[in-house]
């Protein structure tokens, strides 16, 4: 593995930056074109509601209006999974949650589209909701989707419960019998919403000759293409997707909730459509995170070694079939060096907005159960928090608890850096606690698609087909500098639209940092290859005799030939005359991926009279592999830790008796603000992922993991007293104490 | 013979059976194997599964050569945000 | 519904524009002046990617009616400075590696300009609570806070 | 809609007299929103800010007049009325934002009839008095006397609060308002309480006025909180009464932003604590 490095580990100016600070950057929303029309969407009042008619004949008539449609102008898709986004993304004949989207308008103007909505007439046949994902799985509730509960399950749980997972070894039961103390806790967590700031949006034109044009905010726009493309009964190649700047994802925008709507709106006005949602939209009908209720029990000795672990876990994802809870039980015990484990996950559909994945989705909340019991024995048996979580460990070696043995990994090493960080032993202040938790998440490879042309004045034009959320384009073109052993700011990396670059999968999954920079190494190996080979022909000697150093073709030493180096500059600027144009590219599915674990350390002020909780201090310590760009990587880290903290302390999906949403909003939907928080440290550790060149994991999901667990024990410890709820808003800690 | 072990609720579908032994070059010879010895993961094995191969995981990666000692842990398909 | 003609002026340059009564200062910006520097996060006030000044107050343009501003002085993201001549609040977010999306940026940029004018020594808590209008959702505002905080030094003159 | 600005008081009374469905605009932070959210759907909006006065801040008899398109940032940043009200003034400026400051004023926070309304409970403690223009002429009143319900005022059809007059105080008197939310900043009031204390020269409470905000339909006065004060120096005993007087007074609501259980609590505790910063405002020493 490479080690000495030249552009990695420095931290030059983002691409993208200069357009973001001059407010030129183009998000969704910006962009229009002539003879754009304007959509709204109308969306149910009510939690479940049979769809009995839907009358649009006023808002058609109305001056302005182009175009209405309904759930009746989709026409069935052969994938279930694909059907069900198609549902979500417009009601057939059951609106299945407040918000669910019943009809659309296009319109001259947005005033227009206002008007039009209200002129449409629905009629609803109100049915039997449920919200709570208890309630939900139990036999007897209201089921949403018949026939789709997962397989071999008993008449114990109701038919909402799509999916059960179980991973594990050994048998708890006899690690608890060989314990000395077994705790056993019911923990709940409020869905949460991933809170970009930029909402939905996107301009779609659809030509009645089945060519369409698509610009929207998304995470994945191949994605966007091959849904919609099924949705629409359309090709691939005639749908061409570009992805804005994205203003905010997390998961959130690995899905689509608005496009095909617009795209059907623009075939059938025969115009482009543009397409926005609302923050009330967003909050109400685009994909929150899961709630969950979560039982765990762990078995521990004296000495602090875990004997046993066992957690149940059900989450609630909405109103349609999902897969999330395996993840939740994946990551549940990963941090652990276990004998005897299992965990189990129902996934159960409820009258809520379909879920979507939010940053190391299913991890944060099971980890916080496992981890609020670990703090809980460490009280009860004396024992330091780290040092126990020391003594169970996983590492190089482990059989992880959802299977596979780790290669090199560093949570070690995270939490050797957390004991011997100051945080750990500075004094604390009356009514302040200090929490620790372990947190872990998974690193994706997937598909990839990498195209590289090298220009005749020696710079590096650079496409490639990931969505840039956190400033990839920056470390994309760190890594292709750093392979081709040219200066940064002498390469241009774009993301491509759909028609530019080869398919490349969602942008999720702490992937693309991984899974792109190998597919960028692997198309600068494939440029060098050719560069080597007109150095070759020039000197006319062998291509076997030139090698790549230092950005330039030289012989392979004085056997091979005696001639000065060549430049990557010098080859390209006579490239027409030995070839034409210098490209390399690379298309793969890079696996191999690494898991990354973080470990983070908080101090939280609880105001015994009134409940509030403040962060007074924040250390948060990841094992990153390598971090091609320090200053993003913390940036990530420090994002993340603040989403957890804003699901630890204040942030829920409030819904009422009645199913209805009460908190569609900023006011009501509180996530963290800047005068909550304090500097948010991060300390970077880097143990290498053997499976990557460079030595990379992805960074961008581990830190949302841990926060929920540290605040949650940060709080015990202020407090004398343990919450087993998040959020821990004001009221409940008053309530407890 | 590789060393296969099936984890997850994918056991479920294997009568119970999580480790049993394989004889396979490669994870797409091995999963057709897997799938005629256990008709009932045929359907998940074909909406896709991550495959560990000797602690590294893989997805959908159908000619990763598989070593004789190699363990191969089967996972459901694995997804991130 | 009749249009308002509306006389003002953004960025120092004269502008005028035809608008719904209704029509907010930030439909207009975006939609009838082509500066879609601004954002709507919200539409409510409670996000603050809209911020401009008017009249070189701090103000939400999705809380202000297009027809409202005639005669006035309005400032956005756009007016702050160009990629020639960046203002130090801008050049040290690109430093800091203080935005990851940018959609807070031109907001929190606007918003940390009025405040350096009133206020050029802030401390780090009076530029939390300045901001807390302004939701970031990926950065954790830490290093934000750092960028204000070093950009503020540097136009008092002190080599931050 | 219809966007019209009034030249003057008397013609936007008349306006509001036309049997439209009218509504005022100064700062717009609660009727844009309101707008917006599809609530509120005005077919006039008559912008008050261009009346001559009605954004001035005015030295009136020892005490200060504030017009009614007066924003928070203007009254934060002047000086002699912070002086004089800092309770008054600290409440307003918590209302949102920075950017709602630019635009938020105290009149509308009163007008827009929410029992969570920031500026309120320190009017109320500070005596404030709103002079009401409409059809039948102008008259003063105590704002306690406008307040009805949420999202409603005592104010007569087509009449407007014009300004609001904050008294002349005596020496060692101090105000001061506290809300209680969940964090730090951009949040409606859960608990709210504002206290105005006059001193003795012993430092001993003479005259207190004691208000809760968000714990009732609309913001309340706790005469029996005043009283736990009088004549005491705030020790544990006096606010442990006074916490308990406003724990009686309190008649909230569940919802979104909390309980029953937790409101009744902590208007107390926010009262002691605002009791215990104007007591050092009027120069008592605790």
């Amino acid at each position: 593995m490479k080690q000495d490095f030249k552009i990695l580990g420095t931290r030059p100016a983002r691409p993208d930056g200069l357009d973001k600070v001059t407010g030129k950057a183009m998000f969704g929303a910006d962009k229009s074109v002539t003879g754009m029309l304007h959509a709204r969407i109308l969306r149910s009042p009510h939690a479940h509601a049979e769809i009995v008619s839907i009358d649009t004949s006023k808002a058609e008539a109305l001056a302005g209006v182009k175009a209405v449609i309904t759930g009746d102008d989709f026409a069935d898709v052969e994938s279930r999974w694909t059907r069900y986004t198609m549902q979500n993304c417009m009601a057939q004949g059951r609106a299945l949650y407040d918000g669910h989207a019943v009809a659309a308008v296009a319109a001259i103007s947005k005033t227009v589209a206002a008007k039009a909505l209200k002129l449409i007439e629905v009629e609803y046949s109100v049915l039997p909701h449920v919200t709570d994902v208890d309630e939900a799985m139990a036999p007897g509730a209201p089921v949403l989707h018949e026939g789709v509960k997962a397989r071999k399950l008993g008449d114990d749980v109701s038919g909402n419960t799509v999916g059960y997972y179980s991973f594990g070894h050994g048998n708890p039961e006899t690690g608890f019998a060989e314990a000395d103390e077994v705790i056993e806790r019911t923990f709940k967590t409020a869905a949460v919403h991933q809170g970009y700031i930029e909402p939905h949006s996107c301009l779609a034109d659809l030509g009645g000759d089945g060519r369409g044009e698509l610009w929207c905010s998304t995470q994945g726009h191949y994605m966007v293409r091959e849904v919609c493309s099924e949705i629409l009964g359309i090709d691939a190649s005639q749908l061409r997707v570009t992805a804005s700047e994205i203003g905010g994802g997390f998961g959130g925008k690995t899905t689509v909730f608005i496009e095909p709507v617009a795209l059907k709106l623009s075939q059938k006005a025969g115009k482009p459509v543009k397409l926005v949602m609302s923050r009330e939209e967003v909050f109400r009908a685009s994909g929150p995170t899961m709630s969950s209720s979560i039982d765990v029990k762990i078995g521990m000795s004296k000495a602090g070694k875990i004997k046993g672990a066992h957690a149940k876990l059900r989450y609630q994802g909405g109103a349609f079939p999902y897969q999330m809870v395996m993840m939740g039980a994946m990551s549940a015990f990963a941090a652990y060096d276990l004998e005897h484990v299992q965990a189990e996950g129902w996934d159960v559909m409820t009258n809520r907005p379909k879920m979507i994945s939010y940053r190391a989705p299913g991890a944060p909340m099971a980890v916080y159960a496992v981890e609020s019991v670990m703090d809980e024995l460490c009280q009860k048996l004396g024992l330091d928090p780290i040092d126990t979580r020391l003594l169970n460990a996983a590492r190089e070696g482990t059989k992880s608890s959802y299977g596979p043995t780790f290669k090199a990994i560093g949570l070690v090493e995270a939490l050797e850096a957390a004991k011997a960080h100051p945080h750990y032993s500075a004094p604390l202040a009356p009514n302040t606690g200090r929490g620790v938790s372990c947190g872990f998440w998974f690193n994706f490879g997937g598909q990839v698609s990498v195209s590289m042309a090298i220009n005749a004045d020696g710079t590096v034009s650079l496409i490639e087909g990931n969505p840039d959320i956190g400033g990839s384009r920056a470390s994309i073109s760190m890594m292709a500098a750093e392979a081709l052993g040219i200066e940064y700011d002498r390469i241009r990396t774009i993301v491509g639209d759909t028609a530019s670059v080869g398919f490349s999968d969602v942008t999720d999954g702490s992937r693309v940092t991984f899974a792109v920079g190998i597919a960028t190494i692997n198309a600068a190996k494939a440029a060098i290859k050719e560069m080597c080979k007109r150095a070759a022909k020039i000197w006319e000697i062998d291509a076997e005799a030139v090698e790549w150093v230092d950005g330039a073709a030289q012989p392979t030493g004085h056997n091979a030939g005696d001639f000065p180096p060549m430049s990557l500059a010098e080859i390209a600027a006579i490239s027409g005359k030995t070839g034409g144009p210098i490209a390399g590219h690379h298309e793969g599915a890079p696996d191999k991926a690494g898991v990354s674990f973080g470990v983070h350390m908080v101090d939280v002020e609880v105001d015994p009279e009134t409940g509030f909780t403040s962060i007074k201090r924040y250390t948060a310590f990841q094992d990153v592999g390598k971090a091609i760009h320090p200053a993003y990587v913390e940036g990530q880290i420090q994002g993340g830790a603040v989403q957890g903290i804003g699901w630890a302390l204040n942030e829920e999906y409030i819904y009422g008796e009645d199913g209805l949403l009460q908190n569609p909003g900023f006011l009501d939907y509180r996530i963290p603000v800047a005068s909550d928080l304090p500097m948010i440290e991060p300390v970077i550790i880097e143990v290498p992922n053997p499976g990557h060149p460079y030595g990379v994991r992805g960074c961008g999901e581990t830190a949302i993991v841990p926060p929920l667990a540290a605040v949650a024990n940060g709080v015990a410890q202020a407090m004398g007293v343990r919450m087993f709820e998040l959020p821990m808003s004001p009221p409940k800690i008053l309530k407890a104490l | 013979m590789a060393r296969v072990v099936i984890f997850g609720s994918l056991r479920a579908f294997t009568d119970g059976e999580g480790e049993m032994e394989i004889d396979a070059q490669t994870t797409r010879e091995l999963l057709r194997k897997l799938a005629t010895r256990h008709p009932a993961l045929a359907e998940t094995i074909d909406a896709g599964v991550s495959l560990a191969i000797d602690g590294e995981v893989f997805k959908e990666a159908w000619f990763t050569p598989i070593g004789p000692e190699s363990e191969v842990v089967v996972m459901p398909l694995m997804v991130g945000g | 519904m009749s249009k308002i003609h509306v006389t003002t002026q953004v960025n120092g340059d004269a502008v005028e524009f035809l608008c719904e009564p209704d029509e907010t200062l930030l439909d207009v910006l975006r939609d009838r002046l082509n500066l879609t520097g601004a954002k709507e996060g919200c539409g409510t006030g409670d996000c603050g990617a809209c911020s401009v000044t008017l009249n070189g107050r701090l103000v939400a343009s999705c809380l202000v009616l297009g027809a409202e501003v005639a005669g006035s002085a309005i400032e956005t993201v756009e007016g702050v400075g160009t990629a020639d001549a960046l203002h130090p609040i801008q050049q040290h977010l690109l430093d800091h590696a203080a935005l990851q999306c940018g959609i807070c940026t031109p907001g929190i940029i606007v918003a940390a300009k009025a405040l350096l004018v009133q206020n050029p020594d802030p401390s780090e808590g009076e530029v939390r609570y300045w901001l807390a209008g302004n939701l970031c959702r990926c950065t954790g505002y830490d290093k934000i806070i750092r960028a204000v905080l070093s950009a503020a030094a540097e136009m008092r003159g002190e080599n931050a | 809609m219809r966007y019209v600005v009034a030249k003057d008081s008397r013609d936007a009374v008349a306006l509001l007299n036309t049997g439209e469905n009218a509504r005022l605009l100064a700062g717009g932070t609660d009727v844009l929103v309101q707008m917006k959210l599809g609530n509120k759907t005005p077919s006039l909006l008559i912008d008050i800010k261009s009346i001559n006065g009605f954004s001035d801040i005015f030295a009136e008899n020892g005490g200060f007049r504030i017009g009614a398109a007066v924003n928070g940032a203007e009254m934060g940043a002047h000086a002699a009325l912070k002086a004089m009200w800092p309770g008054v003034v600290e409440a307003v400026e918590l209302i949102g934002s920075t950017q709602v400051q630019g635009r938020a004023t105290m009149v509308g926070n009163l007008c827009n009839g929410s029992p969570a309304a920031d500026a309120v409970p320190a009017m109320l403690a500070a005596g404030a008095m709103a002079r009401v223009e409409g059809p039948s002429g102008t008259r003063d009143m105590l704002v306690a006397e406008l307040l009805k319900g949420p999202g409603q005022t005592k104010l007569g059809k087509a009449e407007l609060i014009s300004s609001i007059y904050l008294p002349a105080r005596p020496e060692h008197s101090g105000d001061a308002y506290l809300r209680f939310i969940p964090r730090t900043e951009m949040d409606i009031a859960v608990a709210s309480a504002g206290v105005n204390l006059v001193l003795d020269a012993s430092g001993t409470v003479a005259d207190a006025t004691v208000a809760l905000g968000a714990v009732a339909p609309t913001a309340v006065v706790v005469p029996d909180a005043a009283a736990a004060l009088l004549g005491s120096k705030l020790g544990a005993q006096a606010l442990e009464a006074c916490a308990a007087a406003c724990a009686a007074a309190c008649s909230p609501i569940d919802d979104r932003r909390g309980t029953v259980e937790f409101r009744t609590k902590i208007a107390g505790v926010m009262a002691t604590r605002a009791a215990n910063i104007a007591y050092t405002r009027a120069g008592g020493q605790l």
